[in-house]
């Protein structure tokens, strides 16, 4: 599965990255962040902090205007469209507005990771019923996500994100329309995928997630880290 | 390679379940946008195969005072031949006229018993070429015609002629006209299907591309499609063509100044070419649909 | 109501900015739905003013053996009026049928000097009525006539008329077939670009019901800008067709036979029948595309 | 603003409410709610309990299979469609999906519930500008909501929601995207509505905006109320 990433650099390293969005919003100031293989981090900060912006520059859907963003070692900058798509089927995104496909169905949205990478039917079939079955959404299997509650659909895209038990998984406020124990539940997951290799980079403003654990907190204020946090000090992990 | 095929195949018909009213309405805009240019197609062949054949029986005739000697008879012709060139000059005498007259009257010949042939004037009768039957060049020529020594008169079907150039153009102008307007509305059907389909998979070319689809896992489906959209599309827009062709031939079969011109259908080539060239442009253009969202 | 006028109008001004691809290829429909509807409707018209001209030259000629004596012409006329009604029967003597070949050879007269009128035959010319001027029954009333006492034969420049009817004919068949392509596309076009703007607006008219906007406020605007559309498109597609009709006539303008026939454009009563019909159209058709977006 | 509804009855009465979705799905069941005017209800319960589909049978999104809802003392199957636009004019809605024109910047998107019942572009030029400043948004007036952060976006729709200072405001789920300053704004502003005599209720999970108040709350279970809920019993409210 990590066979993308070399193991002796940081899997996600930014360095003084930028995002400055038209005409002169500035989202993510010259910002450094290095994320270990194995780390679980949460990305903390208020709404409009610049949160979602550093995990779109993450995944290539935005690109920064100042600094490099380097994942698994390569920079984003310099690779090309293909091996971005390559990327990608590495990296499972809990999008903050879900992207799924409301005429499809629970599995065919969670399926779809594993269709663009050409798994075998099988193989999908049962990661799909494992996860809706971690998620407690087997009842809701073949049932249209347009037609799921918000909080249904959410746990449909943090099975999609997680379906390719991909490299990196970036999850942007992903118990926002969750109860505690549904939130619980995802929490579980992204435990379980932790401790599987898994690096997670978790934006939330849900402080009963991270309230009780030591993982690694940063926050961001203004597009800026504040000062209490620690983001190019790699804690040890146990891998 | 078979398991990718498979996965594309899949997705083929999962669009065309999704979308089938999207999908049936490019179909229709493939046929009818076929069916609208072939038509016009086999039209304008028609009108330039009977035009050929009408004009095969023009000549202008001169008529003359006195027959023509033998002996000049070759230098009058390189006369002619100076100013245009003609695949054929005949010359008639009046006998020969004469004679020519008793044939066509036949049955009422015995009006004729009364004359002789010194009541028919000789003449001269030119053939031109192909490259001179056009109606403006013809008067030329017959104004030149007359000019030679011993012209009395000079004959085209003048009225005939000009009642067929005026239909000839009246149809050459419809026709191009209505085939101008037809690639306009065409163009816009097939632009108008372009973005409702485009419309309709948007969000799905999105989220394929943020799950790390490759180029080909999103193309190929599209490219299927295309080709089965041309093919089908352009093979129904042929078949109906030939149906209303069949159609009209019957209808009009009472004439038989019509079943003497012989229409004829797309020869076998240019239906295959026209099945090609759409499930090209299908193909291509269905690719080119969503080239804006290959970008990243 | 002022206040509220004022609101409708800044909505059809926003939509404008906000969705002007969508807006623009909604008045490039109307415009070329227009411009193609009365483009064949202009054809349609002047075809039938040019039969209709044509025809009134149309006359059979019956040969006789000898001269009907003046007592027996009504009896004639009447046994040929039983069969087809007639604008006007004409007998014609030798004597008269002499005197108009000398006015038709004019110049060559002297041709004549050796016959007398005892050389030409007698005649019956037999004007049929409009109704009548069908190639089919024209045929069956010649034979009809070639029944009638003495008469030797009986013509209708056939051939003529033959090749003109093939011609009329064919045209008809390629301005109906035209025609119902056309209508075809055009509907395909319309429902295409309904299906645009519906898309387009969707959201936009979920949120309005779901804040409360009465039918009127989500109505008016769409109303409206049916209206501009109607009238902008329907005005701009005449313009152009009036240009292309200038310029056919310039064009086509080189046979004399053509400027005698006069081409007529549209009169102005179809003209303002086209606006009026379009913007009613496109009025109504705004406002039933949303239709369904208007339950609650 | 309060004229279209009389005063001796509660605002909302609903009476045995039940809504099968199709095929079989029941998410509201048997249900019986009253909300007095001027009050202010919790609506909680694990995801995919109903919440979502009670606030739709309030504000007519939704027909209920069985039962009756009532608002303002209009049963709302008996009610014409004007008469229902009418009513929507007098009741504000967060949508759990926000709902926005994302073409449309911050500030268009709050005045269409003005728009729609034709005030006066002064007056709705001010109310707008006092939203924006009680959210802390002034500075992303101009801007496409669809550019917005997401939590930037749910303050732009519970602006609008609050925009004509409506009768009854649901909120659902209205800060599942924000943080706890932003959600604390959010709270004054409807405790603000609320002392000027709007009656809200809201959808939530977020346990820290109920916690230290005693405002009533009514916990939905598939479908259903628990034991410890309280939904015909009527608090006296300060009126
Ligand atoms: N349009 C629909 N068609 C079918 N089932 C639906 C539809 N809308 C909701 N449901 C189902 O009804 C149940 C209740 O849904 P609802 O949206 O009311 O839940 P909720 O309490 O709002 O949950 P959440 O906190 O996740 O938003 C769920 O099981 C959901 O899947
Ligand atoms: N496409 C865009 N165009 C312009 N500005 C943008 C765009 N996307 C985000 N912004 C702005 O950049 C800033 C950071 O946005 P971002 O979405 O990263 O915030 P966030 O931390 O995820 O907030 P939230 O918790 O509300 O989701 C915000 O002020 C936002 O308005
Ligand atoms: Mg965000
Ligand atoms: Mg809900």
């Amino acid at each position: 599965m990590l066979k993308l990433f070399p193991d002796d650099r940081p899997l996600v390293d930014i360095v003084k990255a930028t995002k400055v969005y038209p005409p002169d919003i500035v989202a993510v100031q010259n910002i450094s962040l290095a994320v270990a293989k194995g780390e679980l981090l949460f990305l903390t900060g208020m709404s409009g902090a610049g949160k979602t912006t550093l995990l779109k520059l993450i995944c290539a859907i935005e690109q920064p205007t100042k600094g490099v963003i380097e994942v698994g070692g390569r920079d984003l900058a310099k690779t090309g469209s293909a091996e971005i798509q390559q990327l990608r089927q590495e990296i499972g995104v809990v999008y903050q507005d879900f992207k799924l496909l409301p005429k499809l169905n629970a599995a065919q949205n969670i399926a779809m990771p594993m269709e663009v990478a050409y798994r075998d039917q099988r193989e999908i079939n049962s990661r799909v019923d494992e996860l809706l079955a971690i998620l407690k959404m087997t009842h809701k299997r073949e049932i249209q996500t347009g037609k799921l509650s918000r909080g249904e659909q959410q746990r449909v895209a943090i099975a999609r994100a997680a379906a390719n038990s991909p490299a990196l998984l970036l999850a942007d406020e992903p118990t926002g329309n969750l109860d505690q124990d549904s939130a619980n539940l995802v929490m579980d997951l992204f435990e379980q995928l932790n401790r599987e290799g898994t690096t997670l980079i978790i934006a939330s403003h849900d402080e009963s997630l991270y309230r009780n654990s030591d993982y690694r907190r940063v926050q961001l204020e203004h597009g800026l880290f504040t000062n209490h946090s620690s983001p190019r000090q790699l804690p040890l992990i146990n891998q | 390679m078979g398991l990718k095929s498979y996965f594309h195949l899949k997705q083929v018909g999962h669009n065309f379940r999704q979308n089938w009213p999207t999908q049936l309405m490019s179909l229709l805009t493939v046929t009818l946008s076929v069916l609208i240019f072939s038509f016009f197609l086999l039209i304008y062949l028609n009108v330039v195969n009977i035009g050929a054949r009408l004009g095969d029986e023009l000549r202008l005739v001169v008529y003359l005072d006195n027959e023509v000697e033998p002996a000049l008879q070759p230098l009058i012709s390189s006369k002619i031949s100076t100013y245009a060139k003609a695949d054929k000059i005949l010359f008639v005498s009046r006998a020969e006229a004469f004679i020519r007259l008793q044939k066509q009257l036949e049955k009422e010949k015995d009006l004729l018993t009364d004359l002789g042939p010194e009541f028919l004037p000789p003449s001269i009768e030119v053939y031109p070429e192909k490259s001179f039957r056009n109606f403006t060049r013809l008067k030329e020529f017959s104004d030149f015609l007359a000019t030679l020594p011993g012209a009395q008169k000079v004959q085209y079907g003048q009225e005939w002629l000009e009642r067929f150039g005026y239909f000839t153009e009246l149809l050459r102008v419809i026709v191009v006209l209505s085939g101008a307007l037809l690639v306009l509305a065409t163009g816009f059907m097939v632009s108008c299907t372009i973005r409702l389909t485009v419309v309709a998979k948007e969000s799905e070319l999105e989220i394929l591309r943020l799950v790390g689809a490759s180029n080909r896992y999103i193309q190929a489906p599209l490219f299927f499609e295309g080709i089965l959209q041309g093919v089908l599309g352009s093979s129904l827009g042929l078949t109906l063509l030939y149906a209303i062709f069949i159609w009209t031939r019957t209808h009009l079969g009472g004439s038989t100044f019509l079943n003497q011109l012989e229409y004829t259908f797309l020869p076998f080539s240019v239906t295959a070419m026209i099945i090609g060239g759409t499930t090209l442009l299908c193909a291509w253009g269905s690719l080119l649909s969503i080239r804006k969202h290959m970008r990243i």
